[in-house]
C-alpha cells in the first residue's frame, strides 16, 4: 500500500463549483522510503499540492478542496483536531521554501526546536535539541540553541528548519523548494544532507522544485505539473531519457548546461496560463507544436511504460520524435 | 447625600483654590464663606444686618466708620481665641495690601486711608473720600473682607494661602484636593449666627454643565448651578430649582465710545451715533430671549447691573420699526456690518447663545453680525488696553453690592474697563460723589441710570436669575443674590 | 546601548528646548494675565504695578532666558492664578490622576483591541470580522465628550451603576477610561488585525502548524507574539492620543488631571503653569517613547543586535 | 582595439554599523566591442555593486571606470550623454524595473528623450522598431506594464536598453527570476540581438550554465575579489581555482547520470564584514595550508588562458 | 461577498454625503443661520414635531435639516482643505526626506517625531486664544497635527520606491532629480497617500468636534457637524436630536470612509494594512 495516495485532488478558489481551480484532478502516490520530485513552473500549483496534504492551505482554498488524500488508507481531508495534529509533525512533516521566513523571529532556535521535540515526547530536551542540531551539521549546537533566527545565515536557518521538520521522525517529509533561496554551493551541501538524513531515517520525501538539476540528483520518481495538473509521472531516468509529454520534453531541452554552448536554446513559445485563464482541454495546447483539435479535450493519464504515465493525445509522436 | 450626612455641591470651578480672602477671586466665596465671616450681613433686600460687628456708625461727611465688634466669637483654632479688633484690622489691611488679588482690592485701596483700633472691640476705618455704603459695599458678606485670625496667618507667613483656613464660620476645612474636592465639617457646639443641619459639606469641581446635571439626576450632588436650558429636564426629575433673583445682567457692550478719552473714542463707528445705539436696543425682542433662552428667569434690563435706584427706569421696548427708522435717520438705512465677540463664563454659559440671538434680531433691521467666539481673558485684556475698539462684545454685567461702584466701573473714564462715557455723565458722577445726603444720592443715581439708558450706553439685555438645581435631600434652602453663599443654612429633608 | 540612551537624551533635551520656546512665545502673544487678575474697577496704576510684579515689562528674550535658567534649577515659577503655588507642584499634584487614567485607558484599549483584532483576523472576511471592525470604528467616530456624556447619562443616571464623575475609587476609572480608550480602540484593532493576518499567513505560523502544535498555541503564541511588535511601536502614539484626549475627558468627568489643569491655565493665562504643564507633557511623551523603544528591544530580538 | 569600457582596480567599501564592508575590491576588467564577458559569483559577492559602479549609480572608493579610456569622472556633459547612450542596463527583476504608472512607450522613450536629439516622431518610430526586435508588437506600446507577464516585461526592459543603440549592454541576472521556458526565450533574444547589432555585453550571473551559454569569457568573483578568469569553456569544464571547481560541482546538471565532481563545496560563506585573512577562500578550501591563511595570492596567468589567484595553482597544483 | 456589499454601500453613502454637501443650498428650505426663538428645540417629526422642521430645531430654533446639510458642507470642506494642506506639506517633507536621505532625513524625521509629541489640543487652544477661532485656525491646527502622518508614510514609500529598479534606470538615463520625483516617485506613492487621506477624514471631523467642545472650533453661527454635537451636549436628555443627528452623520461618514479606505488598502497596497492613521 502507498504511504500517501492523493486521489483526484481538486483545489478551487472557494466553494463555488465554477470558481477557478488551482489544482485539478491530481492523483499521486508516494511509497515508503521513496523520493518523489514534483516539478513545474511557477504558478503550476506545486506548493498548493504540498500544503493541501498537510491541510495548511488558507481557508478560501480549504473550502474549495475536494478529492481524497489517503494517509495509510485514512483520508486526511476528513481529519480534524487531534488526529490532524497527530499527523502533522508526527507522521508527516514539511520543510518550507523560505528559510528567512520560516522561523519565528521572536523565539530562540532552542525554543522553536524544543516545541517539536516536546511533542515527540523526548525527555531531555536540551540534549535532544543539541543532538538534533548536530545531526544537521550545525557547529557548536549548544550555543546555537540560544541564538535567534536573525543571527543565523540562510543555510544554517534552512538546516534548523529541517531539524525541526525531522524532530518527530516523520515517515514522509514534504520539501517545498527548500533550496531555491540558497546559493549554489550551499544548496549542494543542503541537498547532500537531506539525502543522508532521508536514508538514515528511512523517510519518504515529496520534493517540490522547478529545478531539473535538483530532481536529477535526488529523486527516484518525478511528477511534472503544468497549469494545475500532473501531466507526466515516472521514474527519473525514464522521464529524463524518454519524456512522453511535449511539455516535459521542451522543458528538459530548454535547460542550459555547463557542458556545451549551443547557439540557441530550444524554446516553448508563449507563457504558462494564469489560474483564471487556463485554456480548455489540454492546458498546454496553445503552446504545443504538436497540438491538434483533439487537444481541446482533456487527455487522461495513460501508461506509457511501466510506472510511466503521461496525459497527452500525442504521447506516441513525442516518443517517436 | 442624606444617608451619609454630606451635602454635596457641584461647582463649575474652585477658581484658585487658595484659602485666604485676599489670595484670589471672589468665586472662592462659595466655599470660603463657610469658614470666614464678615462684619456685616445682608437681609433679603440687601440691607445691612449685624455680623461680627454688632453695631457701627459713620461720621457726618461719610469719611470715618466705626465698627463695634461682637464679643466672644471664637475662631476655629483654639490658639486664636475670639475675634478682636486686631484681627479685623489685620484682615482689612491685608485685603488692601499691594499683593492682594481680591476683586475689590484696588477700589478699597483708593478709599481706605487707615484702620485704627482704639480698643480691643472697636475698629475705626478712615476714608480718603466719603463712602456711605462701606458697610454693605466692602465689609459685607457680598464682598471678600472675611475676618481671619491674625496670629495664625502671621505665624504661617507665605504658606498661609494654602494652609487650612481658620475663621469663625460654622464649618472647618477637612480636606482640599487640588482641582477636585473640598470638604468641610461642622464645628462642635452652637454657632452664634447659624445652626447648620449638615454635618459636612463637600464641594466638587465639575466644569461640564451636563455632568453637573447628571450628578443632580443621579443623586450624587445635592446642589449645583445649572443652565437655564437644563431646568425643564431637572424639574421633570423632581429636582427643584432655586434661583438667586436678578443677580446678574448679560449685556452687549459697544467698543470705541469712551467719549471723554480720545484714545478710546472712535467717532466713525456707526454706533458712535446715539440713534444707532438706540436702534440696536429697540431691535431686539428681549422678552422672547428671556422666555426662551433664560427659561423666563429674568426681566428685561434697563441697565447693565441690577440697581434698585433704577427700578423706575423703563427698559427699551421691542420695536423693530422704530429701530429701522432710527437707523435711517442716522444714515444707515441698509444697516451695516459689525463684529460681535462673545465668550462663555461660569456662570454665564448663555452669553454666546445670547449673542447669536441678538444677531438674529439685528439681521432683521439690516445689521449684519459676524460672531467671533473667544475667551474672556483675551477679550478683556484687549478691552482694557486703553484703545478704541470697533467691535461689540457680550458681557456678564457685574453685580456690585455697591451700585455706585458698578456705575463707575462701566461708565467712568477712570476705570480701565469703561465702555461708555460722556462729559455730561462725568459731571453727573462727580455730583453723586460729592453728595452726602442719602435720599439725594438715590435721586442722583436714578438720574444717572436714566441718562445711561437714554444714551443707550450699551445694549441692555436681561436682568437674569442664577438658577441652582437642588436635590430632594436638601430641605429648606434659598439664595438671595450672587456672591452671597449660604450653604451653611441649607436644611435637610425629612 | 549607552550610545542609544545618550542619543535619546540629547534628542529629548532638544525637543524640550524647542517646545519650551514654542510654548513660551505662543502663550505670550495670547495676551497677559494682568487683566484677569485685576479687579473690575482697577485703575491704570494698579495695572502697571501688577505688570511689574509679574515681570511682564521685560523683553521677551529676557523673560524666556530667565524662565529657562530657573527651569534648569527645577524652578518653574509660581502660578499666577492659583495663589503663589509652585507651578511644578501644581502639575505634579495632578500628574498621578492623569497617569493612572492613561494607564487604565491604555490597558483597556490594548486588551480589548488585541482581543478584537485577533478575533477579526481569525474570522477574516466573515460577518464577525465586519461586525468587530465596525464596532471598533464606532469608537473612533464618536467625539469623546459626547460619548462621555452619553455614558454618564446611561450608565450612571439611568442604570445607577457607576459614579458620574470624580476621582477616587476604581469605579471612578471605568467611564473615563472607556471614553478615552474607545477612541484608540479602532486603531489598535485595525493594527492587530492587520499584523495578525500577516502573521497567520506567514511561513513560521505554517511551520508551527507543521510541528502539530494546537491551534491555540499557534495563534496565541506564534502569531500573536509577532503581531504585538507593531502595536508596541504605535504605543507612543496611543499615549499621545490619551494625553490629548485627557483635556476633553477630564473636563467631562471632572477628573483632576493635568489635561484640565492645562486647559484652565490657558483660559486664565497662567503662564508659568502653561509652560510647566506643556513641558511635563512633552517630557512624558518622550519618556513614553523611550519606554516603547526599550520594550521593543525586549520583545524583538532583532532589534537587540542593532547598534 | 580599445575597450568600450574598462575598470581599473575598482573597489567599493560601504560604511556600515558593523564596520567597513568591502563589497568589491581591486576589480579590473575590459569590455571589448562584440565580446561578451560573464561575471559569476554567489549572492553578496559584489556583482550588483559592480553594475552600479559602472552605471554611475554609485561611486567607487578605489580605482575607476573608464569609458573609451576616459575616466567617468572626467566626462563632459556631452560625453556623459554619449556614455549613457552607449551603455545600457537590464536588471534582474522585471517587475521592479518598469514603472507601473507609465505606458510602455514612455518607458522606452525615456533614455532617448534624455540623451538624444531625436524628434518625437523619430523616437516613436524607434520605439516600434525595438519592440518588434524583442518579439513584441508596436500595439503593445500603449499598454501598461501590469498587462504583461514577467517574460514580456523583461523583453520590454531589453527593448528599452536597445532603443538608444547601445554599444554595451549590462545584464544583471536578467533571467534568474524567470521560469525555465521563459528563461530560454529571453536568453535567445539576447543572444540574437547581440549577434545582430554586434553588441558587447557584460553578463552578470550566479549560474555557470547560463554564463556558458551567453559568454565568451568569464570572470569568477568570490567575496568581492576576482579569483579566476578565462575562456568560458575552460572555466566550465576545467576550472583551476578550487572555488570555481566547487561552484561547478554545485551546478547540478539536468541528467540523473551526470558524473560527480571531485571537489565538493563545503563550509559556510564568510561574512563580508569579517573576511578571512590571506586567501578569502581558505576557510572552505579542501587544499588550504598555512600560506593561504597568511598571504593573499596574486592573479597569475594560467594554463588554458586567463588568470587564477591561488597559491596552489601558482605552485604547480595540489 | 459581504465585503463587497459593505464596500459599495459605504461608497454609495459617501457619494450621497458629498452630493448633499455640493448641492447644499438647493436642498434646504430654511436658512441654516436664522431661526426663531419661539420655535427652539422643536422635536423631530416622529417625536411630536411638525412638517416644518422634519428633524426638529436646535437651541436657537434653527432648522436641523438646514444645519445638517450646511454642516456637511462645512465639515467636508474642513476635511478636504486640511487633508490637502497637511497632505501636500507632509508629502513634500516626507518625499524629500526619503529621497535625499542622510542628515536631512534624520533632522526631518526628528521633526516629525516632535510633531507627534505636540499636545495638539493645548496648541489649538493657545492658537485659538491668539487669533480667535476661525475656519483658518482650525485648518491650521488640525493640519499641524496631521501632516506628520503623510510625512512618515511618504518617506517610507519613497524609500521603497527609490529602491525600485526603474528609479535607478531613470538615473542611468540621466534624468534630473525633479523629473525622477515627479514622474517616478510621486505617482507611485500616491495610492498609499490616498489611503491615508481617506482614513484621516474621520480623524479630522472628530478632532474638529473636540475643538468645538473646547470653544475653538468652527465659529458660530456656522454649523459644522462637530460643533453641532458640541452644542447639543447639554441637551442629551431633553433634546437628544440636537446632538444625535450630527453624531450619526459623523459616525456614518467616518465608517464609510474607513471601509472604503480599508478596501482600497487591500487592493492598492496590502503591505500598508493597519499601519496608517
Ligand atoms: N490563497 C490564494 N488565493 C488566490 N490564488 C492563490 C492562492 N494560493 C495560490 N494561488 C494561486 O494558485 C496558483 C498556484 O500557486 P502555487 O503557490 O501552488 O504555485 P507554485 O507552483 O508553488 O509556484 P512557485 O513556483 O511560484 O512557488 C498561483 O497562480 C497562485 O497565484
Ligand atoms: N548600500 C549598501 N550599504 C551597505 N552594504 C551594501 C550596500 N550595497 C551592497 N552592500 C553589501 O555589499 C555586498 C555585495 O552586494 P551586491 O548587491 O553587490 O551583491 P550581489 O553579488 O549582487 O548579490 P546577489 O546575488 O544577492 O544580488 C553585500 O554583502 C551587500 O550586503
Ligand atoms: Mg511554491
Ligand atoms: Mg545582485
Amino acid at each position: 500500500m502507498s504511504l500517501l495516495s492523493i486521489r483526484n485532488l481538486t483545489v478551487r478558489l472557494g466553494r463555488a463549483a465554477h470558481a477557478p481551480a488551482i489544482l485539478e484532478d491530481v492523483s499521486l502516490d508516494v511509497q515508503p522510503g521513496e523520493t518523489v520530485g514534483l516539478v513545474g513552473e511557477s504558478g503550476s500549483g506545486k506548493s498548493t499540492l504540498g500544503m493541501s496534504v498537510l491541510r495548511l492551505t488558507p481557508p478560501l482554498l480549504a473550502e474549495g478542496t475536494s478529492g481524497e488524500i489517503l494517509w495509510n488508507g485514512q483520508d486526511v481531508l476528513k481529519m480534524r483536531g487531534k488526529a490532524l495534529r497527530q499527523l502533522r509533525g508526527g507522521e508527516m512533516s514539511m520543510i518550507l521554501q523560505d528559510p528567512m521566513a520560516s522561523l519565528n523571529p521572536v523565539f530562540s532556535v532552542g525554543s522553536q526546536l524544543g516545541e517539536a521535540l516536546k511533542r515527540a515526547g523526548r525527555a531531555d530536551l536540551q540534549a535532544a535539541a543539541e543532538a538534533a542540531l548536530a545531526e544537521v551539521n550545525i557547529p557548536s549546537p549548544a550555543e546555537r540553541l540560544r541564538s535567534f533566527p536573525h543571527q543565523l545565515s540562510g543555510g544554517m536557518r534552512q538546516r534548523v528548519v529541517s531539524a525541526i521538520g525531522l524532530a518527530q521522525e516523520p515517515k514522509l517529509i514534504i520539501c517545498d523548494e527548500p533550496t531555491t533561496a540558497l546559493d549554489a554551493t550551499i544548496q549542494f551541501q543542503f541537498l547532500e544532507l537531506l539525502r543522508a538524513l532521508q536514508k538514515a531515517h528511512g523517510m519518504a520525501m515529496l520534493f517540490v522544485t522547478h529545478d531539473f538539476g535538483v530532481v536529477a540528483r535526488i529523486c527516484d520518481r518525478v511528477a511534472v505539473m503544468y497549469a494545475g495538473r500532473i501531466v507526466e509521472t515516472g521514474p527519473v531516468r525514464e522521464i529524463f531519457r524518454n519524456p512522453r509529454h511535449p511539455y516535459t520534453r521542451a522543458l528538459l531541452a530548454a535547460v542550459p548546461s555547463t557542458r556545451e554552448a549551443p547557439d540557441r536554446l530550444p524554446v516553448i513559445d508563449g507563457a504558462p496560463p494564469s489560474v483564471g485563464n487556463r485554456p480548455e482541454g489540454c492546458a498546454f495546447h496553445p503552446r504545443c507544436p504538436l497540438a491538434t483539435d483533439r487537444c481541446r479535450t482533456q487527455p487522461r493519464m495513460e501508461p506509457q511504460a511501466p510506472g510511466h504515465d503521461a496525459a497527452c493525445w500525442h504521447a506516441k509522436e513525442v516518443a517517436a520524435a | 447625600t442624606a444617608q451619609d450626612d454630606t451635602l454635596v455641591i457641584a461647582l463649575p470651578t474652585f477658581s484658585e483654590q487658595t484659602m485666604t480672602p485676599w489670595s484670589g477671586s471672589g468665586q472662592r466665596k462659595t466655599y470660603l464663606d463657610l469658614v470666614y465671616e464678615y462684619l456685616v450681613y445682608l437681609d433679603g433686600d440687601g440691607n445691612a444686618e449685624p455680623g461680627l460687628a454688632e453695631s457701627w456708625e459713620l461720621n457726618e461727611d461719610g469719611t470715618q466708620w466705626t465698627f463695634n465688634l461682637r464679643e466672644g466669637v471664637p475662631f476655629s483654632d483654639e490658639s486664636c481665641g475670639t475675634v478682636t479688633a486686631a484681627d479685623v484690622q489685620y484682615s482689612i489691611e491685608r485685603i488692601i495690601a499691594e499683593d492682594s488679588r481680591a476683586g475689590p482690592a484696588s477700589t478699597m485701596r483708593r478709599i481706605i486711608e487707615s484702620v485704627e483700633t482704639p480698643d480691643d472691640m472697636t475698629v475705626v476705618i478712615n476714608l480718603s473720600a466719603p463712602d456711605f455704603l462701606l458697610d454693605t459695599g466692602y465689609m459685607g458678606e457680598a464682598q471678600q473682607t472675611g475676618i481671619v485670625c491674625r496670629s495664625y496667618v502671621e505665624g504661617l507667613g507665605e504658606d498661609a494661602d494654602t494652609a487650612p483656613p481658620v475663621g469663625t464660620g460654622a464649618y472647618v476645612l477637612e480636606t482640599s484636593v487640588e482641582g477636585s474636592e473640598i470638604t468641610l465639617t461642622r464645628r462642635e457646639g452652637d454657632h452664634w449666627r447659624v445652626s447648620p443641619e449638615w454635618p459636612s459639606i463637600s464641594f466638587r469641581a465639575v466644569p461640564e454643565e451636563a455632568t453637573r446635571v447628571a450628578m443632580l439626576l443621579a443623586g450624587e450632588a445635592d446642589i449645583a448651578p445649572v443652565s437655564f436650558d437644563s431646568i425643564p429636564g431637572l424639574e421633570e426629575a423632581d429636582i427643584s430649582i432655586v434661583s438667586a433673583e436678578q443677580t446678574w445682567s448679560p449685556v452687549i457692550r459697544l467698543g470705541g465710545i469712551v467719549q471723554t478719552d480720545p484714545a478710546r473714542h472712535n467717532p466713525d463707528l456707526p454706533w458712535a451715533d446715539v440713534r444707532v445705539r438706540q436702534a440696536m436696543n429697540y431691535a431686539i425682542d428681549k422678552q422672547t430671549i428671556i422666555d426662551e433662552l433664560f427659561a423666563g428667569q429674568g426681566t428685561v434690563a434697563n441697565g447693565d447691573t441690577p440697581v434698585q435706584a433704577w427700578a423706575d427706569v423703563p427698559p427699551y421696548p421691542y420695536d423693530p420699526d422704530r429701530a429701522r427708522e432710527l437707523l435711517a435717520e442716522a444714515g444707515y438705512p441698509d444697516g451695516f456690518d459689525m463684529v460681535l465677540r462673545t465668550f462663555a463664563t461660569t456662570p454665564g454659559a448663555e452669553l454666546p447663545l445670547m449673542a447669536e440671538a441678538a444677531a438674529l434680531y439685528w439681521a432683521d433691521v439690516g445689521i449684519n453680525v459676524t460672531i467671533e467666539p473667544g475667551d474672556w481673558p483675551s477679550i478683556r485684556s484687549e478691552w482694557t488696553s486703553g484703545e478704541a475698539w470697533n467691535y461689540a462684545m457680550t458681557h456678564r454685567g457685574f453685580p456690585f453690592a455697591n451700585p455706585e461702584n458698578g456705575v463707575e466701573a462701566g461708565f467712568s473714564d477712570r476705570s480701565i474697563f469703561a465702555s461708555f462715557t460722556s462729559a455730561e455723565l462725568e459731571e453727573l458722577l462727580a455730583g453723586l460723589a460729592s453728595e452726602t445726603d442719602r435720599d439725594a444720592r438715590r435721586e442722583r443715581l436714578t438720574e444717572i441710570g436714566q441718562y445711561i439708558r437714554d444714551e443707550a450706553g450699551a445694549v441692555f439685555m436681561v436682568l437674569a436669575n442664577e438658577p441652582y438645581g437642588v436635590g430632594p435631600d436638601v430641605g429648606d434652602w434659598s439664595i438671595d443674590t450672587a456672591y452671597v453663599y449660604n450653604f451653611d443654612q441649607a436644611g435637610r429633608a425629612e | 546601548m549607552t550610545r542609544l540612551i545618550v542619543g535619546r537624551l540629547a534628542e529629548a533635551l532638544a525637543a524640550l528646548l524647542l517646545m519650551s520656546l514654542v510654548i513660551f512665545l505662543l502663550s505670550r502673544v495670547t495676551g497677559d494675565p494682568v487683566a484677569l487678575l485685576l479687579g473690575d474697577s482697577a485703575t491704570v496704576e494698579d495695572r502697571d504695578r501688577l505688570i511689574e510684579q509679574l515681570a511682564l515689562d521685560r523683553s521677551l528674550w529676557d523673560q524666556y532666558l530667565t524662565f529657562l535658567g530657573n527651569a534648569l534649577t527645577g524652578d518653574f515659577g509660581q502660578s499666577v492664578a492659583a495663589g503663589r503655588r509652585d507651578a511644578l507642584d501644581l502639575v505634579l499634584e495632578r500628574l498621578p490622576a492623569s497617569m493612572s487614567l492613561a494607564a487604565v485607558a491604555l490597558c483597556f484599549t490594548l486588551v480589548t483591541g488585541i482581543a478584537m483584532g485577533v478575533l477579526a483576523a481569525i474570522t477574516r472576511g466573515s460577518a464577525v470580522d465586519i461586525v468587530v471592525r465596525i464596532v471598533a470604528l464606532m469608537g473612533q467616530s464618536v467625539p469623546a465628550f459626547w460619548l462621555g456624556i452619553v455614558l454618564i447619562y446611561v450608565v450612571s443616571v439611568n442604570w445607577g451603576l457607576l459614579p458620574t464623575s470624580g476621582y477616587g475609587t476604581w469605579q471612578h476609572y471605568v467611564l473615563p477610561a472607556l471614553t478615552i480608550g474607545t477612541f484608540t480602540l479602532a486603531a489598535v484593532t485595525r493594527l492587530v488585525r492587520a499584523s495578525m493576518l500577516d502573521a497567520l499567513g506567514s511561513e513560521y505560523v505554517k511551520l508551527a502548524r507543521i510541528k502539530g502544535l494546537s491551534e491555540a498555541t499557534v495563534i496565541l503564541k506564534h502569531a500573536l507574539s509577532n503581531s504585538l511588535i507593531p502595536v508596541v511601536t504605535f504605543m507612543g502614539a496611543f499615549f499621545a492620543t490619551m494625553i490629548t484626549g485627557a483635556v476633553v475627558v477630564e473636563t467631562v468627568f471632572a477628573w483632576p488631571g493635568i489635561g484640565r489643569l492645562a486647559y484652565e491655565s490657558i483660559v486664565s493665562r497662567d503662564f508659568p503653569v502653561i509652560q510647566t504643564v506643556v513641558l511635563v507633557i512633552t517630557a512624558l511623551f518622550i519618556l513614553a517613547n523611550f519606554c516603547v523603544d526599550m520594550l521593543y528591544l525586549a520583545i524583538d530580538p532583532r532589534m537587540r543586535d542593532r547598534g | 582595439m580599445s575597450p568600450i569600457l574598462s575598470t581599473h582596480g575598482l573597489g567599493r567599501t560601504f560604511r556600515t554599523k558593523g564596520g567597513p564592508l568591502h563589497a568589491l575590491t581591486d576589480v579590473t576588467l575590459d569590455c571589448d566591442p562584440g565580446r561578451s564577458l560573464g561575471v559569476v559569483g554567489e549572492s553578496g559577492c559584489g556583482k550588483t555593486t559592480l553594475n552600479r559602479l559602472i552605471l554611475m549609480l554609485d561611486t567607487p572608493t578605489a580605482g575607476e571606470v573608464r569609458f573609451k579610456d576616459k575616466p567617468l569622472a572626467q566626462l563632459t556633459t556631452n560625453e556623459r550623454k554619449a556614455y549613457r547612450r552607449a551603455v545600457q542596463p537590464v536588471f534582474q527583476n522585471p517587475y521592479s524595473s518598469l514603472n507601473p504608472r507609465l505606458r510602455v512607450r514612455k518607458i522606452i522613450r525615456e533614455p532617448l528623450a534624455a540623451n538624444t536629439t531625436m524628434s518625437r516622431a523619430q523616437i516613436d518610430a524607434r520605439v516600434d522598431e525595438v519592440l518588434e526586435a524583442v518579439g513584441l508588437s508596436s500595439r503593445d506600446a500603449d499598454r501598461l506594464p501590469a498587462e504583461f507577464s514577467g517574460g514580456q516585461r523583461q523583453r520590454i526592459a531589453i527593448a528599452r536598453a536597445l532603443a538608444s543603440k547601445p554599444e554595451l549592454m549590462l545584464l544583471d541576472e536578467p533571467v534568474s527570476s524567470q521560469d525555465i521556458s521563459i528563461r530560454a526565450q529571453i536568453l535567445n533574444v539576447l543572444k540574437d540581438l547581440r549577434d545582430e547589432y554586434g553588441l558587447a555585453t557584460l553578463f552578470v550571473s550566479h549560474d555557470l550554465a547560463t554564463v556558458r551559454f551567453m559568454c565568451d569569457e568569464v570572470v569568477v568573483i568570490y567575496l568581492g575579489r576576482i579569483v579566476e578568469r578565462g575562456p568560458a569553456n575552460v572555466i566550465c569544464s576545467a576550472p583551476r581555482h578550487p572555488y570555481t571547481q566547487a561552484l561547478l560541482a554545485a551546478t547540478l546538471s539536468a541528467d540523473p547520470d551526470a558524473p560527480e565532481m571531485a571537489t565538493r563545496p563545503q563550509g559556510e560563506i564568510p561574512s563580508p564584514l569579517a573576511p578571512p585573512s590571506g586567501c578569502p577562500y581558505h576557510t572552505r578550501c579542501p587544499h588550504a595550508h598555512d600560506l593561504c591563511k597568511a598571504q593573499r595570492p596574486q592573479a597569475q596567468p594560467a594554463e588554458g588562458g586567463g588568470t587564477v589567484a591561488c597559491h596552489l595553482v601558482e605552485q604547480g597544483g595540489w | 461577498m459581504i465585503q463587497k456589499v459593505t464596500f459599495y454601500a459605504a461608497l454609495g453613502l459617501l457619494a450621497m454625503f458629498v452630493l448633499v454637501a455640493l448641492l447644499g443650498p438647493y436642498l434646504i428650505e430654511h436658512d441654516p443661520l436664522r431661526g426663531s426663538l419661539r420655535a427652539r428645540l422643536e422635536p423631530p417629526l416622529w417625536a411630536g414635531g411638525t412638517m416644518e422642521y422634519p428633524l426638529g430645531t436646535d437651541r436657537l430654533g434653527r432648522d436641523m435639516v438646514a444645519r445638517m446639510v450646511t454642516g456637511a458642507r462645512i465639515s467636508l470642506t474642513v476635511c478636504v482643505v486640511v487633508i490637502a494642506i497637511a497632505g501636500s506639506i507632509g508629502t513634500a517633507i516626507g518625499t524629500l526626506s526619503g529621497y535625499v536621505g542622510g542628515w536631512l532625513d534624520r533632522v526631518l524625521m526628528r521633526l516629525v517625531d516632535l510633531a507627534l509629541s505636540l499636545p495638539v489640543i493645548l496648541l489649538a487652544l493657545l492658537i485659538g486664544a491668539v487669533s480667535g477661532p476661525s475656519f483658518g485656525n482650525i485648518v491650521l491646527v488640525i493640519s499641524l497635527v496631521l501632516w506628520s502622518q503623510y510625512a512618515r508614510m511618504s518617506r517610507g514609500e519613497t524609500l521603497r520606491v527609490k529602491n525600485e529598479d526603474y528609479v535607478d534606470l531613470a538615473r542611468t538615463s540621466g534624468l534630473g532629480h525633479a523629473a525622477i520625483i515627479f514622474r517616478h516617485i510621486l505617482p507611485n506613492i500616491a495610492p498609499s497617500l490616498i489611503v491615508v487621506a481617506t482614513l484621516q477624514v474621520g480623524v479630522v471631523i472628530v478632532l474638529e468636534a473636540s475643538l468645538s467642545f473646547l470653544g475653538v472650533g468652527v465659529p458660530p453661527p456656522n454649523p459644522s457637524w462637530g460643533s453641532m454635537v458640541a452644542d447639543g451636549r447639554s441637551y442629551v436628555v431633553t433634546a437628544w436630536w440636537v446632538s444625535l443627528f450630527p453624531g450619526i452623520a459623523i459616525l456614518l461618514v467616518v465608517m464609510a470612509v474607513n471601509i472604503v479606505g480599508d478596501t482600497l488598502t487591500d487592493r492598492i497596497n496590502p503591505a500598508l494594512r493597519g499601519r496608517t492613521a
